[in-house]
């Protein structure tokens, strides 16, 4: 699996919004890769920064207020921060696609589904008739298991359903083969049966396409079903990184213990859920320590004044708790860590 | 656990008439609830899952008669809530309370907390200004807030802690029963876990009985001793939580589960992929309302609607595939035709 | 300005003459406003004119005319060879037909046939007894009693005289396609916009017109009007505000004109409502307004100081008679003994629009308002919209109001009996006066045919008005125009309709 | 469509009956009697109530009403006490003043004020957004009149390069034929003309554009960011469109909607509301024609004039939600 | 019940700074505005010209000085003299007060009788809401220019009737703007909350539905003061409104229309002056907009 190549590599990404109640480090210093055709994982509760590390990549962060500050994005050995707008558009869509989380909203309502297919597939192949472009569009309709496919290019989006759009969507995004399809959380808004469906669709997708899938969400469920590696991200830093069934197994960083304890099973009734105290922090709200130090019952003196770096505790394992510094000074809290 | 039924619906109906034109003639109608019939024992859960649309809300609210039911026999506590007059029913309210599912929208963003939680005291009369504050930040403290707090506006407060504090409001009036409408989806995951301990804290510490809407299966099952499947304004599924989820009967309820993602990469599980989306419930399939979804379909649910009924002890499924009646059915349709 | 005006070379021989208003109708006979008549009296001619510049009876229609000793018949002699604008011939008949047309119709139809003839024919009142033709080119008009200013009555715009065949078509084709004799005939007209009325090949008067066409367009607001004639759009402009004269006198392209004054603008007193139904206080008040600060701040100087309710070209006039001083001190005086030492609360109405004897009501009010308050007199100063003014002011219901008349054919009947006598009170006589020795002057001025003795009855009214004071008459204003530098030959009128026949550009 | 259409044509018939009932009253308790006004000081008594026997004033108000009203139905608007015109006849060439003039200075807010909108949002907080919405805000508290009287000073006056009144060179006039002078000079070939046409119709129209302008380039400018935030805008630019392209297709398309709103709103507005622009540049058009109807309590024009044109207003706004359907496939008229 | 409470203040505390309330959040977020300070600055000159200008003004705004007309900007007059000879600068001082009233009274009356109706529509609905928005269907037919005026003609000129008729028209735009907005608040959840608490009806409509409904009518007011002091300029501009001598300054304009080549400043300062009140109300109101509705913030 390692073999393959890394199709992206982001290195100390820096995200900051400048609002009016001051910046907001949205991404903080983030690095990780992509290779290809695999599917990574992207979880963390609300407001961690998912959707901002998505949309850095796309070059699309909305500015004003937004800024990418720092980093490197590298694609294909190309950095994508500094490329001109024009540059960008043609890796946008053609490269990296991304679909969004909210169906209903992400389709422009007042265009047929195929004007906007059309559109997407004309704007990478240039020199194509508009009815080859059509002739693609069904076919890639019928590639996401859409039925009607060709009727289908005359409706509006609001003649869909929810599962049909995201269906849609996904066409969409493929329509030119891209290398990599970003989804910030494609499937929150819809219904168990219809997510169950659209994350078959990816799966099947990514194994007959070979396209890598970066898939955000917040649902350690869709990790676990989906994914074959999980970043989990707090408050707009990577806490921890590792093969899911790693992350699952052995979670290192107590805030990923605590999120995967957190979740009731539909399979075994617990009589008492096990919780994180506290709030989920907004980026840039911490100025000094772990950012997770407040709500971690691990934490001693050291977490609340230094932030610690991601360690690498296994070959493809890495946390970012000074319980796993190698230089780590014993302490109490590390004794209960290790003993709970 | 008690078993006497403290709330016993019957039949309830709420159709949403839709309207067109200039005179807002009925053209039809939305039966968000349709014919829904179950009972909740004092202080147990009754969980009601089921997907977006399906009537949820809609049968929380009319049990509150928030909004008027079209048909159908509520009883609470022994009086029929359907046909109290307003007045009646405005007093009956402190024994029902609600807790909503958008921790943003339900509290005034006007109000101070201390106000909202003041509020349901002054409505019912309890008129003593001290004694309402001194409960006001008991509560506060109850639900793990503190009692300064009280002074601050909804906007100053994260999604976890206003859902506490609209917990809170509705424990003022030391309600029998709660509904609680989705009171969890809305929020992360750490939250959430906190909110549910905390209502499962407060149920036992106030002997407290929970109507707990929900579509996550996950969290039905940890807080419900029994649980109820809805689909389509119709109730297809009643067991305890135990049987449910461990021998759903209804097609329905065998897909819902199935589609629900395990956070387990080693949990094998048969998956259940069912097609095609929710019917617009304005406009439902005739017979079994799920007879377009369901892989085990046969001649029979196109045309007849089945029933809730028990098949094991307190397990009730309305399917076809377990009716016995399946044969009179049949006939009484053949003698229809 | 160069303002485009250099389409076309021919542009000389057009008029644009800008006015505040449009016509309502072209038919003079069956209206009482001014700007239809600016219009008609270059489309119609009368049987009589008035002078150039006064209201002196000249030859018209009729060349000539005579009356019968008793002052019951007129014997007038048409000219001949006069063609109307439908190449109709004008005839005795055709003054006949008119004549008839007026006498059978009612007051609504024909409003200043009712005034000057006092009514139709069959009522009472009615002093025309019959107009026949002798022959083609003399018409005989008989009157029941005698009326002295018949002939000027008779030379009034709206006695013009219209084509039979025209007004036989129904008067709703002929209001809005007049044919007259006039030196000029109607083209078209744009509601509220412009009327073009073009060289009549067929006048019977050589050389004129001397004009090829005319334009008449309205401007509603005074300084945009002007504004039109600086950029070279109107050559004419009428209503010119005397702030502005100076201006105009000091450019080069423009030259102001002078319009003979034969109006007055007045303060009403209400004579029935208290205190101004106490003589002193009306005098009183009549010494305490400042008539020459008025007159320089918002007429410019281009006005004379009133002392009667007429101007002094008119026959009648008393000059005999002192006006009322300014003189605060007397009028406080007056107060005291009227028993107000200390002034009285009031509401002083102002004119809200701007007429040629007042061209700025307001403006004069607040200069009266600030008089009244040097004797203690405190004037709320109250305006309504025009129509609401009148028609609460003929009701009486303003304790001091402005208004003014111009004068429609120069006679002395036409200001005072009019005005303030008390048969017409409710309608122009706002001020409620009455007097019953005035009333009896009038009346016998009225049927009286010495002019000599006329006057002499006229001149002894005004000594009771005076007296009286039920006004304080302000001012005898020169309304002003202002025409591009090379425009010539036009001779405004006191009437303030003016004939355009001798106009051109140099 | 056509059925809702209908619907609301009908739906328009009580709002317009309370109008005419409304304004029928309202003019009548304007003291001041119309035959007065209309026969002026000089006019007898006589006179007076020989006008109101002829104009019906002299019968109870509700048979003065349900006569007109019945006029109305047969599609009579009355006529005019002053004139004695039909009002029918003599208010179009008014309207289509008016119209001639709402309809440039809308092409010209609308041009102008939508691209502003366009851009300011587009480029939020740039220098042009900054300077265009400032204008903008001078714009709508700008006195029209005013800024009328100080154009026609500087540009007609001081450099004398455009026409001060009216609609067109007086000494070479438009032969009307529809009363729309570009529309008749047009077909009339009369291009010199045409062109005197417009050049009159610049100053009081950039007068009258003024308002509607700003409140256009505002609308736009808070539709389209509240558009551009949007999710499907993130779509079009996540498949590599153009920012041109995303603003002005997928962008405008979706904030159009309360700009067309604006739209009907002011140009129904303009119609009516134009008095003083109208006044101060000679305009012979609907607003001064009812304003001076009023002066002289011509009830027939006063009534059947606002009839009009709060029936073009309400027309307009109909067309406007008609338009809402062609372009939002979501908007379904039954 | 220990892990419900613990830790969190330190973070609660953090993310709050101060107790504020809604009102007291909108003043923080519209002071950063720096337009709507502006137009704040604006208004408050205006306003304190209004209460304490005629204190300080040199002149009487009445005292005419026949010897002294039109003299244009000095020392002495310093934004110079009208036809009467009076200081202009004290006429404008004395109409900032005429048109800052005629604003806010005219706004007042609208809101007030636009809420009652607007509350009364949206709340009740049925047939009072079908009369009450028909009604105001008919009056925003009405071109609103030709409708003040012909209510003042009814009334008669003058400030007061001009300030009624201003009220009048602008009395449906509130009430609708207040129906649609109680119609939304009354899907809102805390409505329901309220309902399921057992709240009466009067008591959720005062305590929870107007505070609620106030944001955008105060955005809307501010505009409308903005409007209607431009309505109130037209009225006096066309000789309805303020009545003379009242420095009002539409009508100061008019009376100066005349003046505008000769003494331009006769005009120039009284439209100056609108403009600029008005601007101030406009650039508050977009900052209220701001500040208050959470929709626009971005
Ligand atoms: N347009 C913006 N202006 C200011 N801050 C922003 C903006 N967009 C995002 N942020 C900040 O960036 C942080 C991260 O936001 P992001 O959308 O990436 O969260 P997320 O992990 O995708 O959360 P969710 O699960 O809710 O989608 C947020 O806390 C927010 O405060
Ligand atoms: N006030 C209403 N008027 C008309 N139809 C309504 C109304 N409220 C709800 N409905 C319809 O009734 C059906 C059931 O709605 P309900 O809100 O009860 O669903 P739910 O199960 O709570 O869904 P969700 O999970 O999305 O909250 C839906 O189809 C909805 O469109
Ligand atoms: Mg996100
Ligand atoms: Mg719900």
């Amino acid at each position: 699996m390692n073999e393959r190549k890394k199709i992206l590599e982001v290195n100390d990404l820096q995200t900051t919004f400048f609002t009016d109640s001051g910046n907001v480090p949205a991404v903080d210093h983030i690095e990780f890769h992509l290779r290809d055709g695999e599917i990574l994982g992207i979880v963390g509760e609300s407001g961690c920064g998912k959707s901002v590390t998505s949309l850095s990549v796309m070059g699309l962060v909305p500015s004003p207020p937004g800024k990418i500050t720092g980093g490197e994005i590298v694609y294909n050995g190309r950095n994508l921060i500094g490329l001109s707008e024009k540059e960008m558009r043609q890796i946008r869509g053609n490269d990296i696609a991304m679909i969004f989380q909210e169906p209903m909203t992400s389709l422009n309502p007042l265009f047929t589904i195929g004007n906007q297919m059309v559109e997407a597939i004309l704007l990478h192949e240039k020199g194509w008739s508009k009815k080859k472009a059509e002739v693609r569009a069904i076919e890639m309709l019928k590639l996401v298991g859409l039925p009607r496919a060709d009727a289908l290019l005359k409706d509006y989006p609001h003649q869909l359903s929810g599962g049909m759009r995201q269906r849609v969507m996904i066409a969409m995004a493929l329509v030119c083969n891209p290398r990599i399809l970003i989804a910030d959380e494609p499937t929150t808004a819809l219904d168990v049966t219809i997510q169950a469906q659209i994350l078959k669709l990816m799966r099947d997708l990514n194994d007959r396409l070979g396209t890598a899938i970066l898939l955000i969400t917040h649902d350690l469920g869709v990790v676990a079903e989906t994914c074959e590696r999980v970043i989990v991200m707090y408050a707009g830093q990577i806490i921890e990184e590792a093969p899911t069934k790693l992350i699952f197994e052995d979670p290192q960083h107590p805030y990923t213990k605590g999120l995967i304890q957190s979740v009731p099973d539909m399979r075994i009734k617990k009589d008492r859920l096990h919780s994180i105290p506290g709030n989920v922090p907004k980026p840039g709200s911490v100025k000094s320590g772990c950012r997770f130090a407040a709500r971690c019952e691990f934490a001693f003196d050291r977490c609340f004044q230094e932030n610690p770096e991601l360690y690498e505790t296994a070959d493809v394992h890495q946390t970012r708790c000074f319980l796993y510094d190698e230089g780590r000074v014993k302490s109490d809290g590390h004794k209960a860590f290790i003993e709970s | 656990m008690a078993t006497k039924p403290l709330l016993k619906v019957e039949n309830l109906k709420k159709y949403f008439p839709v309207k067109k034109g200039m005179f807002g003639k009925t053209v039809g109608h939305v039966k968000a609830v349709d014919d829904v019939s179950f009972f909740v024992n004092e202080g147990e859960t009754l969980g009601i899952v089921g997907e977006s649309g399906c009537g949820k809300s809609t049968t929380g609210r009319v049990l509150m008669r928030l909004l008027e039911p079209t048909d159908g026999k509520i009883e609470f506590d022994g009086k029929d809530l359907a046909s109290l007059s307003q007045e009646e029913m405005r007093k009956t309210r402190r024994d029902i309370q609600m807790v909503f599912q958008d921790p943003y929208a339900s509290l005034n963003p006007r109000h101070t907390i201390g106000k909202i939680l003041e509020e349901p005291l002054i409505v019912h009369g309890l008129s003593d200004p001290k004694e309402r504050k001194k409960k006001v930040r008991e509560f506060l403290e109850i639900v793990g807030l503190n009692a300064y707090h009280a002074k601050r506006y909804p906007h100053q407060f994260s999604g976890g802690q206003r859902q506490r504090i609209g917990i809170a409001r509705a424990l003022m009036t030391n309600p029998k029963l709660i509904i609680a409408d989705e009171p969890v989806s809305a929020l992360d995951v750490s939250i959430q876990a906190q909110v549910l301990n905390l209502m499962q804290d407060l149920q036992k510490e106030f002997n407290l009985t929970y109507i707990f809407i929900a579509h996550d299966l996950g969290v039905v099952r940890h807080i419900s001793d029994r649980v109820a499947v809805m689909y389509l304004g119709k109730m297809v599924e009643v067991a305890d939580s135990e049987q449910l989820y461990e021998k759903p009967l209804h097609p329905y309820t065998q897909a819902l589960l199935s589609a629900v993602p395990v956070p387990d990469p080693d949990f094998q599980k048969e998956q259940i992929i069912i097609e095609g989306d929710i019917p617009n419930p304005a406009d439902p399939p005739t017979g079994c309302t799920f007879h377009t979804r369901c892989p085990f379909k046969m001649d029979i649910c196109t045309k007849v609607a089945p029933h809730l009924s028990e098949q094991t002890n307190g397990h009730s499924v309305a399917c076809h595939l377990y009716t016995t009646q399946v044969d009179n059915d049949i006939k009484q349709l053949e003698g229809s035709l | 300005a160069c303002g485009g005006n250099g389409s076309s070379g021919s542009s000389k021989d057009t008029l644009v003459f800008g006015r505040g208003g449009d016509s309502t109708s072209l038919d003079p006979s069956r209206v009482t406003e001014g700007e239809t008549f600016k219009v008609t009296v270059n489309l119609f001619e009368t049987l009589l004119n008035f002078g150039e510049q006064d209201t002196t009876i000249q030859p018209g229609l009729a060349k000539e005319w005579d009356t019968s000793d008793d002052g019951l018949t007129y014997t007038f002699k048409l000219e001949e060879g006069v063609k109307f604008h439908d190449d109709t011939d004008f005839n005795a008949e055709a003054v006949v037909k008119n004549f008839e047309r007026w006498a059978n119709g009612n007051a609504d139809m024909f409003p200043y046939y009712d005034t000057m003839f006092g009514g139709f024919k069959g009522d009472e009142g009615h002093v025309i007894d019959s107009v026949t033709a002798d022959g083609d080119y003399t018409v005989i008009i008989k009157l029941k009693r005698p009326q002295a200013p018949f002939l000027k009555n008779i030379a009034m715009s709206m006695f013009a005289i219209a084509s039979p065949t025209a007004f036989e078509k129904g008067d709703d084709q002929f209001e809005r396609n007049p044919v007259g004799t006039g030196p000029f005939k109607f083209v078209d007209w744009k509601t509220n916009d412009s009327i073009t009325i073009e060289k009549f090949d067929g006048y019977w008067q050589k050389g004129l017109p001397k004009l090829d066409k005319i334009i008449f367009r309205s401007i509603p607001d005074n300084s945009a009007r002007l504004n039109a004639l600086i950029a070279g759009e109107i050559d004419l402009a009428d209503g010119i505000n005397p702030a502005d004269g100076e201006k105009i006198e000091g450019n080069a392209d423009l030259q102001l004109i002078e319009r003979p004054s034969m109006n007055v603008g007045y303060l009403g007193l209400t004579v029935t409502r208290p205190p101004f139904d106490k003589k002193e206080v009306r005098q009183a008040i009549n010494h305490a307004i400042d008539k020459q600060t008025i007159i320089d701040s918002f007429f410019e100087g281009r006005a004379d100081i009133a002392k009667n309710p007429m101007p002094s070209s008119i026959s009648g006039y008393n000059d005999d008679i002192k006006g009322y001083d300014y003189n605060p001190e007397k009028a406080k005086e007056l107060l005291a003994k009227a028993g107000y030492p200390d002034g009285f609360k009031m509401e002083l109405w102002a004119m809200p629009v701007p007429r040629p004897y007042m061209p700025d009501g307001a403006k004069v009010a607040e200069v009266i308002q600030s008089n009244l308050a040097d004797i203690g007199v405190k004037a709320e100063i109250v305006s309504y919209e025009w129509g609401t003014y009148l028609d609460k002011a003929s009701k009486g219901e303003a304790d001091a109001f402005m208004l003014g008349w111009t004068g429609d054919n120069g006679d002395a009947d036409n200001f005072l009996y009019a005005l303030l006598d008390e048969d017409n009170i409710g309608s122009n006589n706002y001020t409620y006066f009455k007097n019953a020795k005035m009333h009896d002057l009038f009346i016998e001025a009225q049927t009286e045919v010495d002019e000599d003795k006329r006057i002499e009855l006229y001149k002894k009214a005004q000594e009771i008005i005076h007296e009286e004071a039920p006004w304080v008459p302000l001012a005898h204003s020169t309304p002003l125009l202002a025409a591009a530098k090379d425009l010539t030959g036009f001779v405004p009128h006191p009437t303030g309709s003016d004939l355009l026949s001798n106009v051109e550009f140099k | 469509m056509l059925n809702y259409t209908g619907r609301r044509l009908l739906q328009l018939v009580p709002v317009l009956l309370g109008m005419v009932f409304i304004v029928f009253m309202m003019i009548r308790a304007i003291p001041g009697n119309p035959a007065q006004i209309i026969l002026g000081q000089q006019a007898t008594p006589e006179a007076i109530a020989a006008m109101n026997a002829r104009l019906g004033l002299d019968q109870p108000w509700y048979i003065q009403f349900f006569k007109y009203l019945g006029g109305i139905l047969q599609g009579d608007l009355g006529e005019s006490m002053r004139t004695r015109l039909p009002v029918a006849d003599e208010i179009w060439p008014h309207l289509a003043a008016t119209m001639e003039l709402a309809f440039f200075a809308m092409i010209i807010a609308i041009i102008v004020g939508v691209n502003a909108g366009i851009i300011s949002a587009w480029f939020q907080n740039s220098w042009f957004d900054y300077i265009a919405m400032i204008l903008a805000l001078v714009g709508v508290s700008m006195p029209i009149f005013w800024l009328g009287l100080l154009g026609q000073w500087a540009f007609a006056i001081e450099f004398s390069w455009l026409p001060t009144t009216g609609r067109e060179q007086v000494r070479d006039p438009v032969h009307a034929i529809t009363h729309l002078y570009i529309i008749d000079t047009i077909i009339q070939g009369r291009f010199d003309q045409l062109w005197q046409v417009i050049r009159h119709l610049i100053l009081p129209g950039l007068a009258l554009a003024t308002i509607p302008m700003a409140i256009i380039a505002r609308m736009t400018r808070s539709s389209m960011l509240e558009v551009m935030r949007s999710d499907y805008i993130r779509t079009a630019r996540a498949k590599g469109q153009k920012m041109f392209w995303v603003v002005y297709k997928h962008a405008f398309k979706n904030a159009v909607i309360p700009v067309l709103t604006i739209i009907g709103l002011q140009t129904g507005m303009l119609l009516g509301g134009a008095i003083l622009t109208e006044t101060i540049f000679a305009w012979p058009g609907i607003g001064r024609y009812i304003y001076d109807a009023i002066n002289f309590r011509d009830y027939p024009v006063i009534q059947s004039g606002i009839l009009v044109v709060a029936f073009i207003f309400v027309m307009i706004n109909l067309i406007v939600d008609l338009l809402y359907g062609l372009i939002d496939s979501r908007i379904k008229y039954d | 019940m220990s892990e419900l409470t613990p830790k969190m203040d330190g973070i609660v505390e953090a993310e709050i700074e101060r107790t504020t309330g809604p009102w007291r959040e909108a003043w923080r977020s519209f002071r950063k505005s720096k337009v709507a300070v502006a137009g704040m600055i604006i208004i408050l000159f205006f306003v304190l010209l209004a209460i304490f200008g005629p204190l300080i003004a040199k002149e009487g705004i009445n005292e005419q000085m026949a010897a002294d007309r039109l003299q244009p900007p000095s020392s002495e007059y310093w934004l110079g003299t009208d036809d009467f000879g009076r200081d202009i600068l004290s006429r404008i001082i004395h109409g900032a007060r005429i048109s800052l009233s005629v604003g806010f009274l005219s706004v007042i009356a609208s809101v007030v009788v636009g809420s009652f109706l607007g509350i009364v529509a949206g709340y009740y609905g049925r047939w009072t809401d079908t009369i009450i928005s028909r009604t105001f269907d008919i009056m925003l037919a009405f071109p609103s220019i030709l409708l003040a005026i012909a209510i003042v003609s009814v009334l008669g000129p003058g400030l007061e009737n001009a300030l009624i008729a201003i009220a009048i028209i602008n009395v449906p735009n509130f009430g609708r703007l207040i129906r649609s907005k109680v119609l939304s608040i009354k899907e809102d959840e805390y409505i329901m909350a309220a309902k399921a608490i057992g709240m009466k009806d009067a008591r959720i409509l005062f305590s929870h539905i107007l505070p609620n409904s106030m944001a955008p009518v105060i955005v809307q007011g501010t505009l409308a003061v903005a409007t209607a002091i431009l309505e109130a300029a037209a009225l006096g501009f066309l000789g309805l409104g303020a009545q003379a001598p009242q420095p009002e300054w539409g009508k100061m304009l008019a009376d100066s229309k005349s003046y505008l080549q000769s003494a331009p400043w006769t005009m120039i300062f009284p439209g100056l002056s609108i403009m600029l009140t008005v601007l101030g109300f406009n650039l508050m109101g977009d900052g209220l907009r701001d500040a208050l509705d959470p929709k626009m913030k971005n």
